[in-house]
């Protein structure tokens, strides 16, 4: 990829991504709404709710923890754009980790026992999705031979056949990072949680408006993520990733939120099975495939 | 060492839409003790009783609770006519009867939604409001009002119910009944929910009894204490049986009350067809003048007024100890050693209305 | 109806503790506790069984006289008692949970003494006001 | 009583494909029903100022006042309780079943009642009749 595609690659996901993501959520918010047998939202809701967020009043608890929020929102970008210029994956997943750990220190700044609570339980949500994103990355590298994005993607066999495992790990703390029950511990899009969320306690208007946005970004990535097990078969990869995304809103839909512990145990468990015993499985296929 | 903090919960924060404030003293994620303050919105409804009307005074009883607003009301004349020896017509006391149930039935299907939100189970939450609806539009249609009844009254009730319109109920609640059984499965068989509840807050025995719980808290810990047993009203004509859990746990209080939602069908099974005709109301005439202690099962458990009259239109004294009040001690017991997100679901469990505990 | 026959029995402030562990031993639960204000203070306790529903009934003359809790007894009685200590003035000894006046947080200190705060004329009769 | 983990999926999957249970408020409305307590409606030409809706309003939103020939009421101070309705001697006072239209600003709604007075004493109304009788000030209750 030349520098030229690289930069028109960058600029379409900066502007982009939270026009995909911010419709994804107004999708996300008729369906669920429907499924609790409500009308539910405007299509566009997403983006008011946005806009308004940004014309609120500014009151800060403390000044550092918005310039942690301002980390959160570049990192995650930096994570994004890395990712769709065809970059180098395990950049990707530790700039994601680094946006995460920014808002997590953002929670930390202010003082209030319901943010320090909201950014331990952000921190153990981490601690859960993070092992199954780096595994993935390590099963990517083990399939195609290359920690580049652009590589995978273009090669043309279809990876979910020998990734299967990694796939639904994948899918497993995708819950996870788009904040769905079971596992929406620090925060979720529920409409009671929507004020009560305990990392968000100590922002105001256009810092919610940022953590937001940066949620949208993030949520492009992680379906970027998926799309690479399809890559080769493009229409198929967008019915999978909207079959999976119906799953995440079925599964917020019909559970409720469940302990920390278990979260993180399961979520383990989950990413030791599904991604370590597909690794373990393609590692000797790959060994017993070479003479 | 375990590291302590005190967590403040409620009142401005919205984890709990309650006016009562806890200070958590947590260890660890665990709740070591839990201290509650009051007393955010005390209205002094039982020193207004000293400057109203005591027919009057029936508008003001009904207003204690925006959810057990009818079974003030009608609890407030119950204690009046006890004082005055009224027997009010049979009519009424049927009636009464339905509402009281009706009330009971929209009362716990409200709470089994915030409950389900309470451990973030938002359709669960949307589901108990959508078919409490059908409940509110049956109240609508007979009392006039949504919550508040509006329709007791010291001598009878204010307003008479069509008979072809009593007519008419049944086949409405056997369609809130059908709608009701699998929202009320999830709450039994789910598996994350009984994550949430099982084995959450146990009570014992022993304990809820010795610390004064009332209603479905009481019955969850497995003692079968139900004031309508007392025959007030019509129910010394209808079958009425205590509904006990044993396991004490939040997932009992839960089964308690969605047993007597459908324990509150069968009730109206039977008045509904035997509401006998006839007049609805009393002409009252003099003051109350002596004192009673009514008691009455309202849906959050049993409740108490005590009423002195010294035959003045007004009355000497007026008190009403709500079941929340009763509950907080042991809410305070069921708090101790749990996890920081069961808070507001144990708290949840006593179904507060701290608004009408702090009349 | 068979709700129960509600009995009272009048006992001196001294005498509190022991009726109150009488109607322990017949397995009863403490109900509520009520205060009148009187010439006096009238403190009800009432007390409920299968079958039986009881009131303990003391008169205090006045709020200098301290009321012994029966919180060692009823551990739960200390809302109640606490709620009568806000609103009538009344002071407990022996309290196993005091909150010293922050139960209720009123604006006027012992509201429900004396005449009705809200502005109207009270009953001539009473002769009760503030202490 | 068999275990099934997951019964809400069949309901949400269930209401997904259903109409939805609300309506688009305000565009479509629910319908009332005769009996709702909605709003207290005056018929002005029956009413003689006799002040009894006055006097037993609970929460003293209705104000009466015979000299100025009005009939007035605070609709954010009204509770439906419809007391009023049954106390009024001339039956002029009804419960609309529609709801108050939203406000932004608390005022009366005041309703000019054409009635006069006899110049004597008017004849007192059936039922307690003795405070109404009397042309108290305006009581200030709270």
């Amino acid at each position: 990829m030349n520098l030229t595609h690289a930069i028109l690659a960058a600029l379409l996901y900066i502007v982009a991504a939270p026009v995909l993501a911010g419709l994804l959520a107004g999708v996300d918010r008729i369906i669920s709404a429907r499924m609790q047998a409500r009308i539910g939202p405007p299509l566009l809701q997403p983006f008011y709710d946005l806009f308004k967020l940004f014309q609120k009043e500014r009151i800060a608890v403390n000044k550092t923890g918005h310039f942690f929020l301002l980390g959160y929102l570049l990192f995650t970008i930096i994570a994004g754009v890395e990712f769709f210029i065809g970059g180098d994956l395990l950049i990707v997943i530790f700039a994601l980790a680094l946006g995460s750990v920014f808002f997590v220190l953002g929670a930390f700044a202010a003082g209030s026992p319901y943010s320090h609570i909201g950014a331990e339980r952000e921190l153990i949500q981490l601690m859960a999705s993070e092992p199954m994103l780096i595994l993935s990355a390590m099963g990517f590298y083990v399939a195609t031979g290359s920690f580049q994005v652009h590589d995978i993607w273009s090669r043309p066999d279809l990876l979910i056949v020998i990734l299967p495992g990694m796939f639904a790990g994948l899918v497993y703390v995708l819950t996870i990072k788009l904040r769905k029950s079971p596992f929406d511990l620090a925060t979720s899009h529920h409409a009671h949680q929507e004020i009560v969320k305990g990392i968000t306690t100590e922002f105001s208007g256009p810092y919610l408006a940022v953590i937001e946005l940066a949620h949208w970004y993030e949520t492009i990535l992680l379906l970027g993520f998926l799309y690479l097990f399809f890559a080769p078969w493009p229409w198929l990869a967008v019915l999978a990733l909207a079959a999976v995304y119906f799953l995440e809103i079925l599964a917020d839909n019909t559970n409720a939120r469940l302990y920390w512990q278990w979260v993180l145990r399961s979520s383990w468990i989950f990413t030791a099975v599904a991604g370590a015993g597909n690794l373990v499985v393609l590692y000797y296929l790959s060994r017993g495939g070479t003479p | 060492m375990a590291n302590r903090t005190v967590i403040p919960f409620g009142p401005q924060h919205p984890v709990l839409p309650e006016p009562i404030h806890l200070d958590l003293v947590i260890e660890d994620e665990h709740v070591v003790e839990a201290i509650p303050s009051f007393g955010f919105i005390h209205r002094g409804l039982e020193k207004l009783a000293e400057k109203r009307d005591f027919t009057e005074f029936t508008f003001v009883a009904e207003r204690i609770c925006g959810i057990c607003s009818y079974i003030h009301g009608m609890g407030y004349c119950q204690a009046i006519e006890s004082v005055m020896g009224l027997e009010i017509p049979e009519r009424a006391k049927w009636l009464r009867t339905m509402w009281a149930e009706l009330s009971r039935m929209h009362s716990h299907m409200m709470w089994l939604g915030l409950l389900g939100d309470a451990f973030g189970f938002e359709n669960l939450f949307m589901a108990f409001w959508r078919v409490r609806e059908g409940l509110l539009d049956i109240i609508e249609e007979t009392s006039g009002g949504r919550v508040i009844f509006g329709a007791a009254k010291v001598g009878g009730i204010r307003r008479d119910v069509p008979d072809d319109l009593l007519a008419r109920i049944p086949a409405q609640l056997a369609k809130i009944e059908a709608e009701m059984r699998p929202i009320t499965d999830v709450f039994r068989d789910d598996f994350s929910v009984r994550q949430r509840l099982c084995g959450v807050g146990v009570l014992s025995q022993k304990d809820a009894y010795d610390l004064g719980a009332v209603g479905p808290v009481l019955r969850g810990s497995g003692v079968a204490v139900d004031t309508r047993l007392e025959g007030y009203a019509a129910y010394d004509r209808v079958q009425v049986e205590p509904i006990v859990e044993s396991d004490g746990d939040c997932w009992a209080r839960a089964m308690v009350r969605i047993r007597e939602v459908y324990q509150s069908f069968e009730i109206l099974k039977q008045v509904l067809p035997n509401v006998p005709a006839g007049p609805v109301d009393m002409k009252v005439t003099g003051a109350p003048n002596g004192e009673f202690f009514a008691r009455l099962e309202q849906p959050r458990g049993e409740v108490i007024y005590y009423v002195k009259g010294s035959g003045k239109k007004q009355l000497d004294r007026f008190r009403v100890r709500t079941p929340t009040f009763a509950n907080i001690p042991p809410l305070l017991k069921m708090l101790q050693g749990c996890q920081l997100a069961d808070v507001p679901v144990i708290v949840l469990t006593i179904d507060p209305c701290i608004s009408c505990a702090e009349r | 109806m068979n709700a129960p026959v509600q009995r009272y029995v009048e006992v001196q402030p001294d005498a509190l503790l022991e009726a109150v562990r009488a109607q322990q031993l017949t397995g009863s639960r403490l109900v509520q506790i009520c205060c009148t204000k009187l010439a006096g203070f009238e403190l009800t306790y009432s007390f409920a069984r299968a079958g039986a529903f009881d009131h303990v009934r003391v008169q205090i003359p006045d709020n200098t006289v301290k009321v012994p809790s029966i919180s060692p007894i009823y551990s739960c009685s200390f809302a109640y008692e606490n709620e009568i200590h806000d609103l009538f003035g009344l002071s407990f000894l022996g309290l196993n949970i005091d909150y010293k006046g922050t139960f209720y947080k009123t604006t006027i200190p012992a509201p429900m003494v004396g005449t009705p705060v809200c502005g109207a004329p009270a009953p001539k009769d009473k002769g009760a006001h503030g202490e | 009583m068999t275990k099934h983990p997951l019964k809400m999926t069949k309901v949400a999957l269930e209401n997904l494909f259903q109409k939805p249970a609300t309506v688009p408020y305000p565009a479509v409305r629910k319908p009332v029903y005769a009996a709702t307590r909605g709003r207290i409606a005056i018929e002005e030409a029956k009413c003689i100022l006799c002040l009894i809706c006055d006097k037993k309003c609970p929460t003293g939103a209705i104000k009466v006042d015979r000299p100025g020939k009005t009939w007035a009421i605070d609709r954010l101070l009204c509770i439906q309780c419809g007391y009023c309705v049954e106390v009024c001697p001339k039956k002029c006072l009804g419960m609309e079943n529609l709801y108050s239209p939203p406000v932004s600003a608390k005022a009366m709604d005041v309703v000019n009642v054409p009635f006069t007075p006899p110049p004597p004493k008017p004849k007192p109304p059936p039922a307690s009749a003795t405070p109404a009788a009397t042309p108290a000030p305006e009581a200030g209750k709270e």
